[in-house]
């Protein structure tokens, strides 16, 4: 059974320094909250795996709680590059990124490996491509029957995933509805969960498209708009501004690291952060 | 790179024109795995203009989206809210992409080769690279199972490479046979399409050829800023312009 | 895009002589009707595969329509044995039956593949058992990554898949909620496929779970109840009393002919074939 | 087959009493994948007594289900309104049963023998069978993933056989270590219920023993009904009658 507690709590207990930790969200509902406790609390040595690592992992590599990147496609979506992370591969900043490489194919088919408790997963993927010389986890598997040659990737089971829904029921069910992404197989993946909520309710929207039941979840954590910038479906949009915002930030790295210090390791909570924001953005306008 | 080309009555910009063009090359009923912007844009003039019954797949999950603005991310809330169906991330690349339900997947990459292979990994040394790009996102997948790509991209030296820094996504492969040879469902790249004109393959080789010019542009700026010798069709054409129908459209849909 | 046309036009188009037939729906949207029109039509030598080969089968098996079955679970839910199921396999009533048998699990990753367009699935399945050595389409495979070995089953690509929905709307796309089996994958995997629907409405019901897009569907037929005597959540409750009663209209060869010729061969469509049974029942009752 | 025991104030009958000892097996917050009959209702009489948090998952794809009447079939509308969710089939046997998430798999049998091995399929040949059952089913995986499994059936020289004719599912094999050696997740059957007593695994050999036997029924009973030489715990025990509260639960449940 989920433990319906705070995000300090959840993160205090269940990400560790070394953990393979996996934030997902594809677009929509991406657990920020989360993001920015696990850099509040000064989580080292982090392997990240996301399938697109945007803004949120920008963030978190940044600031050098990263060692490692599993990943596909590493941009800020519809703006451009992400500063951060091509600082890290470029030039070391703050310090190596390792990297293990996959396409959004082969990604989702690691995490439906893992949910589906399978050494590995199977896909008609990477062929003629340079992926697989670069990246360890890609490896050819011939069909038993056919004897066609198709690629295999292992299964991805992070130490802890996290995930940000609309709603958890006072039992710690877990209700999401919108774009899906591939939030439940990461959660099903993982050994660990936390799942942050923008509310508890008694009972769970109809609107609701997956539901994970409480007892697949470590901890449910309420955060009202706890995946700003991204968007929570039926409660808040997109902050587009503020993604576009974010390539003056973080291009610099001492305005980067201005940034962090200011809105995420000076306040104590997210509620105080989007005060935060949300004043200098009224302050802008 | 916003280089203008006149046309009747008002002036097309470089983004609206090859909008148009890719728009124009689908068919109705068509169904298209669309990236967001360029795509996304031109995959809905079509459906508001030819092709009312296009299909449009966002890798986020929805089958059957009709946004009215272009979104700016690829899982914006209206795709989710206008789609026939919202699946999950895994399921569109297994029982939609993979099974060869796409019939037009767009691309864009920051190298292509002549045979339409892409870059959208690094430039320079994997290992050390002078630019660190996004990576491969859904590209080697689409590249393989769709049933035909339309690569978007400007044509310049540098992305038009005679050799790409890294292979991420297959296109005609090495030419000829060898994109066969790999095993892949889809034909690869049947046109490319960029700021100068319209490429597409040597039926034979692979090799994309220029098939088209733009209003306004040449020959000589295409072969200029392509990194490999550029054949020319011999029946070489002027893109038709935007019509008066097509930039209303666009510039209503694209208004924000 | 699907065409929307008569049950009769759909199976006389889509359902040949010889093919490879997947009626799906578990317990819940039992393609009945569409059974019941492939026996008027009097198709021969078909292949058919299904999860639980139930009643609709025994009806199919029992006059002699097939010549080979893919399953892995054949009785009368609830009830008991298939009598002309089990007829079929032990005496070659009314011709001999080719069984390829398999596990639910071993079924479903079967369609999962055909859906997916990949050759096989991967499953922990069949260990030890005696299932390999009696089916073909059960192989070992071994994971590139960890060595363990698995097993690999062939992907089910039916020549034509069946199912019944609640719903399709006007242009086709056919919508359904409540247990949803294996009917989707069934669909993806079919080469051809047709879908039976309780109504076609201006637009699909908010409570519909799966949606099957008008483009890989290729014909829909509207036909009321056409899911008799199993269930459509939100239309109609499953006829128990005629699961019980098939386990004495089963048992005999000549009560079970003359059942299917008065009630099935008989009748020119699903609509008539139901008064009848209906009428029947009231008189028993 | 309706043989009763007495119990104080009022008549189990022997499904009864083998539902009440399934159901006491259970413990609260357990994750349940039931099949229809008596594994369902003994599931849900533990829902009703002292496990109300179980968890039951039925292979139609329901998790979490209430059902208020134990269902004719596995796929019954009330499983799926009173579900905490419904997925497809093959989601319940991929992100659930394989993935380890089921504590206790229900199974039932034609034939077990000593090692708790069940067969499903047919009597006599395969090939050229007696009695053509209906099959796997669930049955194998269940057998593999769940944690562990409790098998239901009636003991008679019939079922509880020294030699299946054909091994559906696998319990411990050919005992010892060999489950483990078959590489699977679950540690097999823990208990057999039957009419006549229960049985458990010999922790070392596998073999199953009988631990108990139900009021009015004798070990003699017992090992006349088994195929194979059943060897008696040294602490057998009686069951414990099923009590009134149980029976009146079981029986408000059970009413049509």
């Amino acid at each position: 059974m989920a433990a319906i507690i705070s995000l300090s709590e959840a993160v205090a207990e269940h990400v560790r320094d070394g953990d393979t930790v996996a934030l997902e969200g594809f677009t929509h509902l991406i657990p920020y909250a989360a993001g920015h406790e696990i850099i509040r609390q000064g989580r080292t040595n982090l392997t990240l795996a996301r399938m697109t690592p945007d803004v949120i992992y920008d963030q978190l590599i940044g600031v050098g709680a990263a060692r490692k990147l599993i990943f596909s496609w590493g941009g800020n979506p519809g703006v451009g590059s992400l500063h951060r992370f091509r600082d890290a591969v470029e030039n070391g900043w703050p310090e190596p990124l390792e990297i293990e490489e996959h396409s959004h194919a082969g990604m989702a088919a690691r995490y439906v490996a893992g949910a589906s408790g399978l050494p590995f997963g199977v896909l008609r993927g990477y062929t003629g491509t340079e992926l697989p010389e670069h990246t360890d986890t890609i490896a050819p598997v011939e069909c038993p029957f056919t004897g066609e040659r198709l690629t295999a990737v292992p299964a991805l089971t992070p130490d802890v995933s996290i995930i940000h829904a609309q709603q958890a029921d006072r039992t710690g069910n877990v209700g999401l509805w919108g774009i899906q992404g591939v939030q439940k197989e990461a959660i099903l993946a993982g050994r660990r969960s936390i799942v942050t909520v923008e509310e508890v309710v008694d009972h769970l929207d109809p609107r609701v498209t997956v539901v994970l039941p409480s007892w697949v979840v470590s901890a449910v954590a309420p955060v009202t708009h706890g995946a700003h910038p991204s968007y929570a479906h039926g409660y808040y949009d997109r902050d587009n501004t503020f993604y576009r915002d974010w390539d003056v930030i973080s291009r610099d790295r001492g305005q980067f690291t201005c940034w962090i210090d200011k809105h995420i390791r000076s306040t104590a909570t997210f509620d105080e952060h989007l005060a935060l924001v949300r004043g200098q953005a009224a302050v802008m306008s | 790179m916003t280089a203008t080309v006149p046309v009747p009555a008002l002036e097309a910009t470089t983004d609206e024109i090859m909008t148009v063009v890719a728009a124009r090359e689908l068919t109705d009923g068509v169904v298209c795995f669309v990236g967001i912007g360029l795509p996304s844009t031109a995959a809905n003039l079509a459906r508001h203009m030819h092709a009312p019954r296009a299909v449009l797949i966002y890798e986020s999950g929805t089958i059957g989206a009709k946004p009215t603005k272009p979104p700016l991310s690829i899982g914006d809330g209206e795709l989710a809210e206008t789609a026939d169906c919202v699946v999950s991330v895994p399921e569109i690349f297994s029982y939609w992409l993979q099974a060869g339900r796409v019939d037009v997947g767009f691309l864009g990459a920051a190298q292509v080769d002549r045979y339409g292979n892409i870059n959208t990994t690094v430039v320079g040394d994997y290992d050390n690279p002078t630019v660190r790009l996004p990576g491969a996102g859904g590209a080697p997948e689409i590249a393989a199972s769709a049933q035909q790509t339309f690569l978007l991209l400007r044509q310049t030296p540098r992305s038009f490479v005679p050799s790409l820094d890294f292979r991420t996504s297959v296109g005609h492969a090495e030419g000829g046979s060898s994109r066969q040879q790999l095993g892949m469902q889809g034909r690869g790249p049947t046109v490319i399409i960029t700021d100068i004109g319209v490429l597409r393959p040597d039926p034979t080789s692979g090799e994309f050829i220029l098939t088209a010019v733009h209003p306004g542009r040449t020959v000589e700026e295409a072969v200029a800023a392509t990194g490999w010798p550029l054949r020319v069709a011999p029946n070489l054409v002027e893109t038709v312009p935007p019509t008066l129908e097509e930039l209303d459209v666009l510039r209503s849909l694209t208004e924000s």
